[in-house]
């Protein structure tokens, strides 16, 4: 039973990427902050009270569903795509989608390439033990395209050969893709592809078997969206408490129903994990918003309110 | 015998009793398929000093270990001291804690000094306090004449001064008995009287002894008898004078012709 | 017509000659670059292809070192420097990158205001060391043993030690100065001790964990003693066995209660903090200290004459050797976890050591048997001959000397797996080639900085590992001079 | 005298087990015996209770699914249509393809190296020592990184070769272009093709190929034909003709022949699109991990050699020049033969490290075993325990194969002693 | 001088011709700056037998070695049997052919059988063919009293036939010289007397001898000459008799009353 195991040990082990601006990355002193790592505060807040107790597990691709399988991690929050296989094959729950993504292309703007289709017999780099690997074999194919990969192994060296020159084009998330163009010296040399070649819905995931402890990541992502839904921030978040006059929020913020209990958590814990680093739309903001380097525009990423693909079920 | 009293020890003095301090019956021992000692037979009573003799590879060198148990014996029987030596690892433990050894190449320890090598054996397996092993390991290295080396490591003395270290770490064991095999054959000429002259001492005392070697000078000035072997075998066996002067079998003359003109 | 000859040549040289200055051709700088540089066609063309060689080096990497700037914020930053210093177009080495984040190399997430802790224990290993690897040379134990407290002291008086702390230090150096002085083996208590002290300064949590450890040899002893008196075979089972339970079911319990009648904590520091050269060391020390009695008792197995023993061993040693490190880490990484019984999950640190122990321990084997293996058959013999039993002539006779001649090849297999620790890079650690500096280019200030952090790495490793190399060669050396 | 005396049977008493040296080391063993059988037996049913717990089974069903996934340059055809399996056999080879290579490199400049450091120039040894002490002093890992930059940031991309004004030229006449992607070589074509030999799998040999081999391999024959002719009358006659023309010829003609007779010509690589076409792309992953594996290695081999021969007296040299027997036969018939016998072991094990060590393709994303079964496909089934296991297994039985066939060389060659 | 005639080797019965074999004159030679040899001159006559006696580090060695071109001379000149020793590779070849060494260490290949040993140096350099190589080498080593031991390696002899096989070899170069340098002083003592054998046979053969030795015995019965080196310098020569029992120079007196008194 993971909840009581993460309660006694009084820590969350959050199994996180090594380093990739924007999502997880630690600082000099050893502080992660992120888009992802805002996830496991969030989760950590809402079952153990303090956004702190997190115990951040560095995973590689190759280590990560291994590390959430055997235990080691309780909650694997390392963009990772939700695939068929992954969640049947390799025994894991996907607890929800924290963003929506796809896979792009880069490419030098000198190359003179407008489009994938002018690909045919380029050189690619990709990162090993990613899906991205199987949907650029996948895309080639089908456009009867040629191209020779070349598999980098870490995120950094992919972007060194890049930037050498020594790929035509550079493809891995969209997402990615612009942290890296946005750290560029020269961003403006560079442009993303139009073609998006895939669908990477990336969410935290769960231990197959363990429905509880699922619920509890599913429902705490939720919070976050729906937070944003109804306006609920970090800043007015004890203020709605108090005042809130909307049933939804009443019961989101534990004012009025304990929907905490049906999960095996307190009557607050939904406030607690919005209160952790804001609500999705803040958390988004803060880490890989527009006003970052990163600057990731909203997109698919929006609310469906506003026409993006963010929905949270309702908290009834 | 009574002519051979002139020599440097007076073998009448020397107490040769009764006991039965090795008595080996009907002893057989094989490398592999190769038949090294065959049938031998020997009773060495307490306190006396024999000499091995014989062409290399008859297997005197076996003989000796197969004492202590160096080496096995695959048949008959010997007995050390009252103790039968089978493969009871108790027994092999009491027979050699009463049974000292003295190597052709001394085989010292190098990484002890002198004094370490002398009360290594005594503090770990007699289980002596180290104050009186050392004084005990003092006590022995002055007899063999070498007190003032006791702090230096081996690789610092002289072969001879090793091998008399080796004498007196064996000494510090206290044995019943002691075993040389070519104790002096490693050694420079001018280095092998000073071991005899102790090996020669350590026999006034009435230490039993057994003594592979080829000092034929040593032999006839302190053993009480000589065994010559030859082929794994017993070939002849005598007191030093009779052997010497009246050699019964033609290979004891045939090799005696040729260690003594050597 | 015989003595013809010999009759007229009788010579006898009444005045000695004096020894005469060589021709001059035959010294000073004339003959030095003759016979070291132009000695021949052959070695005027090799003398020649040298200076190219040197000259293409410089020429290619003078400029990029000679423009170095060792002060600034951001990679931006320094590039502008350079330009404005050198002039447009001009490249440089930015080094400031090393300046800002050393810390960060040598520690990875440590804990700032911990710094000393690691810094400490780094120091006091060599008092530790000091009566396994000075223990011969009095001067070099002198050397060793001051420059090690001197450096350590001062480097935890900057990293703002804790009075006390830096007292204990001092007074555990000064002591250790004493003590060598006089007799280096009393100081073995300290290295028996260091492993529990390191791990407690190093993770911090409470000395009752490492003494509840320690207590479990103690007892064994204990067992061994009481149960002797009955039987030696149980006498072994039992030194086995007491501390085994004692570890198992009663350490853990006895170390929480302990503390809570008399805290003996400092703060704790996980495992996921540990990153740069103190994981590299940490996984390269506790690799060597753990595959070091691993080794032997593999060593001596495959040497043994039991045959189930000595297959046995083998089929461990030559397994290990035919793997990759790489492989092994990945299984310790992936794999591990399904070979204990469900529910443990212990650190990532701690399964890499054991992998890097398991496999250092198969090399280590096969260079203390080539130690044992050079050890004349006389000395077995002659501890036979003594009436030692089989572990008392190795404990006193074989091993001590066995190791002693082992030891140039022990270093050099701790060089080979000090390297190896960066390695663990590829299970998500943060070893301080790859991952450390990944880390670092991950920062937007220094993204796109390659070079630097790259030659900064391998250079500290350069110094560690040479020197080590220079130093087991000088034990080589002083060995066969004592062998002679 | 009893010739086969049969050791007299003592009676067996229980106490014997501990103190009867013949039964004591039987108890011993079977009670080690026991604790590894107990170990390895706690240690599957863990794995197993853990596969239960986790739902999965243990079964390599999946060594035939489709892989999915591409491999720059495989030696044998391959598409991500092709299975698992058929990926892990791409990584061996390429395993292979760079541990031979490596190893032939190695030991060449190793030896180099080695004999240089003895050289008496003494501008040239320093060198050789610096180069020597810096690569056994620092990481694999990053000679691989810096091997791999270099080449990535010193040669120019391949679009540098484009275009009228190319920054960028080809060399050898044209036939090859160093780039920061790879080293574009020219392949082989030719105009009377004769087809090719299917050996099944897809993997085809061209019949130019296997008669080149044959007359290289008959070529060769002939060649220790005329040799063994020319002992036989240096043991006749006691002079040696000179025949190294004689074999240049049987080892050449036959070659040139073929090479007119099949048309052979080369095709040089030309840019073409974003890359160079036509020839052979060797991409820098190959090449930049082959390259470090070859220095590094190169400098424990130079060491090796260097102690081989300075383990050889200098009084063997000594006593062939007092015969009159000139240095450089000296060399070949008197220090070299016995060298070997020095060096040999050593380099057995620098082999199978340079092997282990290839393992760190990974750093470059060249696709060797590691990458293909102890990666993308372990990453892409979640096939850990089965795709490690194996792993580990076919690096080991190369392991033991290298050492197997350096071991039986080793044993033919060792000094007859007293 | 004709006390010395009734020794071993009649030394009448020897003839040592007016042709000159080696003559150096005035070869000076420095290791750096260390001045090894000073002022050598030294006539050899074919069929002379020259034993060179010398404290340690006298430049005995050393002067052996220049004669065949082991070490460079730097003043003077050497004159092998009408060929001057320059650094010309032809005249190093052509001296080193005539001149056969043997040195203290015996110096076999280790790799090679004694046969090959033999035959290795007349095939490759004198590119006799295989068969007759092989004949020489066989009545060397008969004549050396081995013949029996020509396809084992040198590593399974015993000390003094090693030595034996080295003599063996030099002679299959049939040279005209011999040069010895220490030959016997890593011997066993009983292998001394085979060794010295051997060279006794080979002197009354009157092979041209120069040999460094400390084997005042073999100086005596069968040098023409001896010579005896201090610092570098040629000090005393003279023949046997007078030598030993006639000493002149200081040096002399003290080095033989050390040497005969061990
Ligand atoms: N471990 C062994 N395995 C096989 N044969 C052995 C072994 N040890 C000795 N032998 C053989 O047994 C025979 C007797 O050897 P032993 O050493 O007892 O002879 P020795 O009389 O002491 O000779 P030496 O005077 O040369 O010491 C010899 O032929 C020897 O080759
Ligand atoms: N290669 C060398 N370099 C420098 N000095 C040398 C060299 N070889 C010998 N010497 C020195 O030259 C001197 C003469 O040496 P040499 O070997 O000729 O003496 P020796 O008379 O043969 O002595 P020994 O009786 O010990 O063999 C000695 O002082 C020695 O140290
Ligand atoms: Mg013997
Ligand atoms: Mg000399």
């Amino acid at each position: 039973d993971t909840l009581a195991d993460v309660k006694a040990r009084g820590e969350l082990n959050c199994g996180v990427n090594t380093g990739l601006v924007g999502f997880a990355a630690p600082d000099a002193n050893g502080n992660w902050t992120g888009f992802d790592v805002d996830v496991c505060k969030a989760v950590a807040a809402a079952v153990l009270g303090d956004p702190a107790k997190v115990k951040y597990v560095p995973t590689t691709g190759q280590t990560r569903f291994t590390a959430l399988a055997s235990g080691e991690v309780d909650v694997l929050a390392r963009n990772s795509t939700w695939t068929f296989s992954r969640d049947t094959d390799l025994k894991l729950d996907f607890a929800g989608v924290n963003y929506y993504d796809g896979q792009g292309f880069m490419v030098s703007k000198d190359l003179g390439v407008t489009s994938a289709k002018e690909l045919d017999g380029a050189t690619v780099c990709i990162q090993t033990g990613t899906t991205t690997e199987l949907n650029l074999a996948d895309y080639f194919k089908a456009n009867n395209m040629t191209y020779t990969p070349v598999n980098i192994d870490s995120n950094a060296e992919g972007e060194q050969q890049y930037m050498a020159g020594a790929c035509d084009a550079y493809t891995t998330d969209a997402s990615g893709l612009a942290a890296t163009r946005a750290a560029f010296a020269d961003p403006e040399n560079h442009i993303i592809l139009p073609e998006i070649i895939s669908k990477e819905p990336l969410g935290p995931a769960v231990r197959h078997g363990d429905s509880n402890w699922g619920d509890i990541v599913r429902w705490t992502l939720y919070a976050l969206i729906a937070a944003e839904e109804y306006g609920i921030t970090s800043k007015n978040i004890e203020e709605l408490a108090k005042s809130s006059q909307n049933p939804e929020v009443q019961r989101l913020l534990g004012t009025t129903d304990d929907l905490g209990a049906m999960i095996g958590l307190d009557k607050e814990w939904a406030r607690r994990a919005i209160a952790a680093s804001g609500n999705y739309g803040e958390i988004f903001a803060a880490n890989i918003g527009e006003q970052t380097p990163i600057g990731l525009a909203r997109g698919l990423n929006a609310q469906w309110t506003q026409g993006g693909l963010m929905y949270a079920m309702p908290f009834r | 015998m009574s002519e051979a009293i002139t020599r440097k020890i007076d073998r009448s003095q020397m107490q040769v009793s009764d006991e039965v301090a090795i008595s080996i019956t009907n002893m057989n021992k094989w490398y592999g398929t190769f038949h090294v000692l065959r049938d031998i037979n020997l009773t060495v009573h307490q306190g006396e000093r024999i000499v091995i003799a014989g062409p290399s590879g008859s297997g005197k060198s076996t003989l000796i270990r197969c004492i202590n148990r160096l080496e096995e014996h695959q048949a008959g029987q010997i007995i050390v001291d009252g103790v039968e030596l089978t493969s009871d690892i108790k027994n092999i433990d009491k027979v050699r804690s009463e049974v000292g050894m003295v190597f052709q190449h001394f085989n010292l320890f190098p990484h002890l000094t002198v004094l370490e090598n002398c009360t290594l054996a005594p503090i770990w397996v007699r289980k002596v306090p180290k104050k009186q092993a050392e004084a005990t390991a003092m006590h022995f290295l002055e007899k063999v004449k070498i007190p003032e080396q006791a702090n230096k490591y081996p690789g610092q003395l002289s072969g001879g001064q090793q091998q008399r270290v080796a004498i007196a770490r064996s000494l510090c064991m206290q044995p019943r008995i002691m075993l040389f095999d070519e104790p002096t054959s490693a050694l420079d000429p001018e280095m092998i009287k000073e071991v005899l002259d102790t090996m020669i001492e350590l026999a006034e005392e009435g230490m039993t002894m057994l003594c592979v070697t080829h000092e034929m000078g040593f032999a006839q000035a302190v053993a009480n008898r000589v065994i010559f072997m030859d082929q794994g075998q017993i070939v002849e066996q005598n007191n030093p004078h009779d052997f010497f002067n009246n050699p019964k079998s033609e290979r004891t003359k045939l090799f005696l012709s040729q260690i003594l003109g050597h | 017509m015989s003595e013809l000859h010999a009759e007229t040549v009788p010579f006898v040289r009444e005045t000695m000659l004096p020894p005469a200055p060589p021709p001059t051709q035959e010294a000073g700088a004339v003959r030095w670059l003759r016979t070291n540089l132009f000695s021949g066609p052959v070695n005027s063309a090799l003398t020649i292809l040298g200076l190219l060689i040197v000259w293409f080096l410089v020429n290619h990497f003078w400029n990029w070192f000679a423009h170095s700037v060792w002060n600034a914020g951001s990679l931006s930053e320094c590039r502008q420097i350079i330009i404005d210093r050198w002039g447009e177009g001009s490249t440089g080495a930015c080094w400031a990158v090393v300046r800002e984040r050393w810390m960060q190399f040598t520690f990875g997430f440590y804990p700032s205001g911990l710094y000393w802790r690691p810094t400490m224990a780094f120091g006091l290993l060599f008092v530790a060391l000091a009566p396994v690897l000075f223990s011969e040379s009095r001067k070099i134990r002198r050397i060793v043993l001051l420059t090690a407290a001197v450096l350590t002291l001062s480097a935890m008086a900057v990293l703002g030690a804790p009075t006390h702390w830096f007292i204990f230090a001092a007074v555990i150096f000064i002591g250790a100065t004493v003590i060598a002085e006089q007799n280096p083996g009393r100081l073995l208590i300290f290295s028996l001790l260091f492993p529990f002290l390191g791990v407690w300064w190093l993770w911090g949590g409470s000395l009752w964990g490492p003494i509840m450890a320690l207590v479990g040899p103690v007892l064994g002893w204990v067992a061994y003693r009481l149960l002797g008196r009955f039987s030696p075979i149980l006498a072994g089972i039992g030194m086995i066995l007491v501390p085994l339970l004692w570890w198992i079911f009663l350490a853990g319990d006895a170390a929480r209660d302990a503390e809570n009648l008399a805290s003996l904590a400092i703060p704790a520091v996980a495992s996921d903090r540990f990153g740069g050269f103190l994981l590299s060391i940490t996984i390269g020390l506790s690799g060597i200290a753990l595959s070091l009695p691993l080794g032997i008792v593999l060593a001596l197995a495959r040497r043994s004459d039991m045959f189930l023993v000595k297959t046995l061993a083998v089929m461990f040693i030559e397994f290990i050797r035919g793997v990759p490190l790489i492989a092994l880490l990945f299984v310790a990484s992936l794999l591990l976890n399904y070979f204990m019984p469900p529910g443990t999950n212990f650190d990532i640190i701690l399964r890499v050591i054991i992998m890097v122990t398991v496999f250092a321990a198969a090399y280590m084997a096969e260079v203390i048997r080539g130690g044992l293996a050079a050890l004349p058959k006389g000395q077995y013999e002659a501890a036979d001959a003594l009436g030692l039993d089989y572990w008392k002539a190795q404990r006193l006779i074989i091993l001590p000397q066995a190791l002693k001649i082992s030891i140039p090849g022990i270093v050099s297999t701790f060089i080979g797996m000090f390297k190896d620790t960066t390695l663990v890079t590829f299970v998500g650690l943060y070893d301080p080639l790859k991952s450390m500096s990944d880390a670092v280019r991950a920062s937007t200030d220094w993204k796109g900085i390659y070079w630097e952090p790259y030659i900064f790495v391998g250079l500290i490793f350069f110094i560690i590992c040479f020197g080590m190399s220079r130093y087991s060669m000088y034990l080589e050396r002083r060995l066969q001079r004592e062998h002679r | 005298m009893s010739d086969t005396a049969i050791p007299a049977q003592t009676p067996f008493r229980l106490s014997m087990l501990i103190y009867d040296r013949r039964y004591r080391s039987l108890t011993f063993q079977v009670i080690v015996f026991i604790l590894v059988m107990a170990f390895g037996w706690w240690l599957i049913s863990n794995t197993i209770e853990n596969l239960r717990v986790l739902g999965k089974d243990f079964n390599f069903g999946f060594l035939f699914q489709r892989a999915g996934y591409d491999i720059p340059q495989p030696p044998i055809p391959y598409t991500s249509d092709d299975t698992h399996l058929r990926a892990a056999v791409v990584g061996v080879l390429n395993t292979l393809i760079v541990t031979v290579l490596g190893c032939i490199a190695a030991t060449v400049l190793g030896v180099i190296v080695g004999v240089a450091r003895l050289s008496n120039n003494w501008l040239f040894a320093r060198l050789m020592t610096i180069y020597v002490e810096a690569f056994r002093n620092v990481p694999l890992l990053l000679w691989i990184l810096v091997v791999f930059s270099v080449f990535r940031e010193v040669l120019p991309p391949p679009n540098a070769f484009r275009g009228e004004n190319a920054t960028a030229s080809m060399i050898f006449f044209d036939n090859v272009a160093l780039t920061n992607r790879y080293t574009a070589i020219p392949t082989l074509g030719m105009t009377n093709d004769p087809g090719s030999l299917d050996l099944g799998w897809r993997i085809t040999i061209s019949w130019a190929t296997i008669a080149f081999a044959v007359a290289l391999i008959g070529g060769w024959l002939v060649h220790r034909a005329i040799a063994n002719w020319a002992q036989k009358t240096q043991d006749q006659t006691g002079s040696r003709p000179t025949t190294w023309w004689m074999s240049l010829a049987v080892m050449t003609v036959p070659s040139l022949l073929l090479i007119w007779y099949f048309g052979l010509h080369l095709i040089p690589p030309e840019m073409k699109g974003f890359n160079f076409v036509g020839g052979l792309n060797i991409s820098n992953g190959l090449v930049a991990l082959w390259l470090a594996l070859t220095l590094y290695t190169a400098a424990f081999i130079a060491e090796i050699v260097r102690a081989g021969i300075l383990a050889i007296s200098k009084g063997q040299s000594e006593a062939s020049f007092a015969l009159g027997i000139s240095p450089r036969r000296t060399m070949s018939l008197v220090v070299l033969p016995q060298a070997l016998r020095v060096i040999i072991p050593p380099l057995i094990s620098q082999y199978l490290n340079l092997m282990k060590n290839s393992s760190l393709a990974i750093a470059v994303g060249f696709m060797d075993l590691k990458g293909t079964l102890g990666g993308t496909t372990l990453n892409q089934t979640g096939r850990e325990l089965e795709s490690i296991l194996l792993m580990m297994g076919i690096y080991l039985i190369l392991s033991l194969i290298i050492s197997a066939g350096m071991n039986y060389f080793n044993s033919r060659v060792k000094l007859k002693e007293r």
